[in-house]
């Protein structure tokens, strides 16, 4: 068809259809990371909170260094210490209710104890009895991941679930920075923002992807820029100030438990010791940069802002401690004995009911064992 | 099977009819993925489950398999029952990791605390014409995954009994449906849908004397038609429909293999590394000493499927079969 | 270490190491799709310019109507027809040189045959007789892609290797708006960010994704949006108007040729007929939606522009259909004959090398054809 | 094996220095990954390379696989050699689909116009106390692919040979490194590495007459170790390595077998749908008539890989070999 054949006279005009889905403005994050300790801010926040914060940051940085220590005693196959972090973890588990559901990256194990499991079933995953310890359903606290980002959308779904069901519940979900360049990143936070799901996604910015630091991870003026993208909220906090990142994601979970949709929170922060025990980061930092952090440690960050406002007496100081102490002093002592195990263990749950070729490949093994048992007691190879 | 009510249904009717009645059953049954919603699929599977059931029961997701598979996998850890269809089976390939990682290990890794009752439904094979991409057949990748079920019908009751079964399974589930049966007919009645047998159970389709081909899916009406053909040879040939890869049920197969003392396995997925192996080698395994020749093996070509004009030198097809037949040392017999 | 034990002074500051990584701003799109035609740009653009695209409309959705005609003779296994995205196709390979890449997606046929590939070999994958028809090498043109966004870290890549020659080559890459929500987007485009790639992504978004409506493919405010996320900037264009995806399309090729790096571009546009010939749109659209989008015809916009500032005279609208009726004519002739087939082909290029496997499988092959040959001579079955 | 400049190396030293080898003979291999530039890849087998060649010939990319075999296809069609690093097997599903939708089909989907000359190297098996998707063993899934080789060196000269051919190679290849055996050792001179045959052709690591145990990577020192122990109980067991999966040599394991009548396959990956299926099936087709016994598989049982302190018991071992030994019908000889 022509113009000379074109029925009705030709307007120039936009595309019919085109329209903004939401006004990009209020989704961008701040300027610079949100902070609350050292600035006006503070004097709005709960001191009780803030306490309680207190202690679980000194208890959070004595597990760090326990688990720590485990792995030199051969007790834990490799643990991922989150030392510089625990303001991330705490305020994570602490943000949210009873009945919300939280889903930890690996390295995530403090927020998961934080929420209240065990401190020795969260170690399960790394001492490499099982690769899980406690029961998701207990606390409302998936598995550990280990594969980056696949949790994202096991998290949007279980919060759509819920809403689906009519249920109150909030799930909130932790990625590394490393973790937001994988694809199951971008899917998560799509279908979260599509299904306006109650999900809060906190990205813990921690420079570092192993060795990769976050100049050769992405371009983005930050990692909360990418919200914009999905249609959510993008938040930016300074990562180490529990009472900013707290508040954060309070208000995120709040957004999303009233029908706000999902929100992305960066959280900047710093990866004091190694990616595990295992590697060894001298080859691929400097000691300038991880002191210029220890200045900005959580824990000191808090304190200050105790000690200024007269709310942190010794006595405070000294319970958390001791708190921490016995807390240690028991993970030390449990993870010390030898988990209980049993091979037939194997099979049992790979299937709701065990197949006849694995019952064949059970029995296998039992026998076996018994053979090499009796091997043993006669004296045998 | 001259009742009045029965008449004659495609196999994507009875799988229609199958997610309609497990979704009226059970609500905490939802239907996923690209498509399923006002267009009913691509195949039209899921046609009409949105207008019964509401979009928040079957549901058109954004376009991200992995996005689809995990997110079906938080339902699921929430008591739902996610029915996941993946459009062609290749484009099942982005959701491998979900698959592999985390659908497949959730009930393990959690010693039996966090099952996935998820049925991921996946188009496959070949023999509709399609373009790349739109014709694999990847039950060997499925197969090897320890902690999935794999299943796949070949008649249109079976596509009803398997995948109310499915769905019904606490374990995830991978169901294969043979494209180029969505169109197959058989008379079934909708309103009394025979269950079927839980899954793992093979089937003798047609008993035979001469040797057993054991096959499933789309295979399996190619060779109830080469066993036919193979009368005027002179082969009496038993057919065995798997039904599952996983469960195997060694017991239905070596059954019927003792009995003939002759085996070909039969499948459209590339011979090397494909279901055939591990079938042959199992028989073989069970069998030894019953066996009057080696268990054969007739499968596509060990290449990237074929484009539509060349798709049927690949597909295993009645001649194929009986030549293969024909291979298995008759002279020993004598 | 509590507060009491820190060395220094307490200085509440921000996170040592945060800084944003580049200034959100001007990676922001347009409120608006940038339109050309009908606007006061338009006294801008290049008359022959504005000439080529026109008769280059007229040719592609002439392609259009002979390819889906030829899906009714059974000549085409499919045809994804892009009717009414024509300036999309035409301009994205127009804005390229020849020592550039495109990076077609399934639907993008006609960009393919506008970068100079035989409009038979273009098909081949419709048709079936083999998966590509052309030398990808020879124009440039990876063959089309059905795997959505799969094609986009190709894109990436061969223009990071290209960069890396010092060879002086931009890719530019085709996805639908569906495509966009596939985790291979967001790996490419955060890998083109990082690597300063210069590569162009073109993001179709035609309003569906077969049945799916934009609104359940994502909540951002626009796809274009989606750049910030990476550090890149987003463009928004109207699709429909040739002149304008044109020179948004050339600004992108430049930007990136001279080593800004790469830019998204979401050209709105709408999918006229069906998602393909197999496809039943009825089932999820009505007619309204399509006839509105039907008066913003791009070849429509074009021609009155042309006409108005009179640029298009009777001689030339006639060679312009002139022009698309030969091709059509050609191309019906030539489809209409049965393609030359080989069967052993399958077999001689899955490797460098063929198997003694697949020589083993080529062998018998030929000998069943043989059989069936011989059988065929002497009458037999 | 006693000149002066041959000392011990570890098989991820042989790696690195073919990898070095590579680099230095053709500017157009390119290594990618994550962690592959200053800290050298997580098993220190990129070490050094970003030093001597540049960050652009070893690159730390972002954390996506896909991403990163998807670049990887784009720099291949322009003419470079990309060798891709995934930092462990369960990692490399996430770029599962790049793998089997474009990187095993490239060059059959343009006629050999756009091949793809990409190593996929893939750190895989278990044996080092890995948590939890850190010792998967897939071999099966890139077997059961066309246009893909497999291959996976057991020594240490092995290492370096093969992997020299597998980046020389035109085809993609999927690489297998066996995690276990990084840090096994081997007489080795780095400045005359000795090169290997072409990809695709076992080797006879001990010759015997008694029964063939057939085999590959990991479990090539196992079962040396088994043959070792066999010789206790009057067993002498041949052992061969494949070296490559794909393609397969037929000759050098059929010839072994059709000598000794008897056949063992050893692998830690699971067994249902596992290698050991299509290497027992093709074996079996071929040498039937010279099989005193069925051929029988030691593989890991059919579960996800076990936690670190239970791996033990799911790892094929002497014992478990010699069992199977034990059971390939013995009293039918006499
Ligand atoms: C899919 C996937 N790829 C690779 C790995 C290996 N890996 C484990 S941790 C890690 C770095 C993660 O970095 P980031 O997301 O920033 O988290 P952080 O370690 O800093 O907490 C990598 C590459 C993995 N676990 N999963
Ligand atoms: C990975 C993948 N998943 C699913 C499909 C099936 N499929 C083909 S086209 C299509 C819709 C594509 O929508 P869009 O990206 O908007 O492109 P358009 O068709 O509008 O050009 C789908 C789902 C596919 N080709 N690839
Ligand atoms: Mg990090
Ligand atoms: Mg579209």
């Amino acid at each position: 068809m022509t113009v000379m054949e074109q029925r009705g006279a030709y307007r120039p005009s936009p595309p019919p259809a085109w329209q903004p889905r939401t006004d990009p403005a209020p989704l961008l994050p701040d300027e610079r990371p949100y902070r609350v300790l050292g600035t006006e801010a503070a004097a709005k926040a709960d001191p009780e909170l803030l306490r309680r914060l207190y202690t679980q940051l000194v208890r959070g940085r004595r597990y760090n260094a326990q688990a720590t220590a485990l792995t030199k005693q051969g007790r834990l196959a490799v643990y991922p210490s989150s030392t510089g972090q625990e303001a991330c973890e705490v305020a994570a588990a602490l943000a949210l209710q009873e009945r919300d559901w939280l889903f930890p990256s690996y390295r995530d194990t403090l927020a998961v104890i934080a929420r209240g499991v065990d401190p020795v079933e969260a170690l399960t995953l790394l001492r490499g009895d099982w690769h899980t310890g406690y029961d998701p359903h207990a606390h409302r606290v998936a598995p550990l991941s280990t594969p980056l980002a696949t949790q994202l959308p096991h998290a949007v779904g279980l919060a759509h679930a819920a809403r689906l069901k009519g249920d109150d519940v909030v799930a909130l979900a932790m990625v590394g920075d490393g973790g937001t360049s994988e694809g199951d990143f971008h899917e998560a936070l799509n279908f979260a923002a599509v299904w306006q799901a109650p999900v809060v996604f906190l990205v813990q910015n921690n420079g570092f992807a192993i060795s990769v630091p976050l100049a050769k991870q992405t371009a983005a003026p930050s990692l909360a820029h990418k919200a914009v993208g999905y249609g959510m909220p993008g938040r930016l906090v300074d990562g180490n100030d529990a009472a900013a990142v707290h508040e954060v994601l309070s208000d995120a979970v709040r957004h999303a438990r009233e029908g706000g949709g999902p929100t992305l929170v960066e959280a900047v922060t710093y990866r004091i010791e190694a990616h595990t025990n295992a590697d060894d980061a001298t080859r691929y930092r400097g000691d300038a940069e991880v002191d210029a952090w220890r200045d900005h440690d959580p824990i000191l960050l808090l304190e200050r802002e105790l000690t200024d406002r007269g709310l942190l007496d010794e006595d405070i100081v000294r319970r958390a401690r001791e708190d921490a102490e016995t807390m240690a002093a028991d993970l030390r002592d449990r993870m010390n004995r030898d988990p209980e195990l049993d091979p037939m263990d194997l099979f049992d749950q790979v299937y709701a009911e065990t197949t006849g070729q694995l019952r064949e490949q059970r029995a296998m093994l039992r026998a076996e064992l018994e053979a090499a048992q009796n091997d043993q007691r006669e004296g045998g190879h | 099977m001259t009742t009045v009510a029965v008449k004659p249904a495609t196999m994507a009717q009875a799988l229609t009819r199958a997610l309609r009645d497990a979704m009226a059953a059970d609500p905490s049954v939802h239907v996923m993925g690209e498509d399923v919603g006002a267009l009913g699929g691509v195949f039209r599977v899921t046609d009409g489950l949105a207008k019964e059931f509401g979009e928040t029961r079957c549901t058109d997701t954004p376009l991200a398999e992995a996005g689809i598979l995990g997110t079906a996998v938080g339902m699921a850890m929430y008591g739902l029952r996610p029915v996941v269809e993946m459009q062609f089976d290749a484009f099942a390939y982005p959701a491998f990791e979900q698959l592999i990682s985390h659908v497949s290990r959730m009930r393990n890794r959690t010693r039996g605390r966090m099952p996935l009752p998820i049925t991921v439904r996946v188009p496959y094979g070949g023999g509709i014409g399609g373009v790349e991409h739109h014709s694999d057949s990847s039950e060997a990748y499925y197969m090897a995954t320890p902690g999935l079920h794999v299943v796949t019908p070949a008649t249109v009751a079976d596509a009803y009994g398997l995948l109310r079964r499915s769905i019904a399974s606490d374990d995830p589930v991978v169901f294969l449906e043979p494209k180029r049966l969505y169109w197959s007919k058989d008379s079934w009645n909708p309103e009394h849908p025979t269950d079927v047998e839980p899954i793992g159970r093979a089937v003798v389709r047609r008993t035979g004397r001469s040797a057993t081909l054991i096959t499933y899916g789309p295979s399996v009406p190619v060779c109830l038609e080469a066993a036919e053909a193979g009368q005027a040879e002179g082969w009496d040939l038993e057919v065995v429909d798997l039904r599952s890869l996983v469960p195997f049920d060694d017991e239905t197969v070596c059954a019927s293999v003792r009995r003939t003392g002759r085996a070909v396995v039969v499948h459209e997925s590339g011979g090397f590394g494909g279901p055939g192996g591990e079938i042959a080698a199992r028989v073989t395994e069970r069998c030894f000493h019953h066996l009057e020749a080696p268990v054969l093996r007739v499968a596509g070509f060990d290449i990237p499927y074929p484009p539509p004009m060349l798709e049927r030198h690949h597909l295993p097809g009645v001649d194929r079969i009986l030549d293969a037949v024909a291979r298995l040392q008759w002279e020993a017999e004598g």
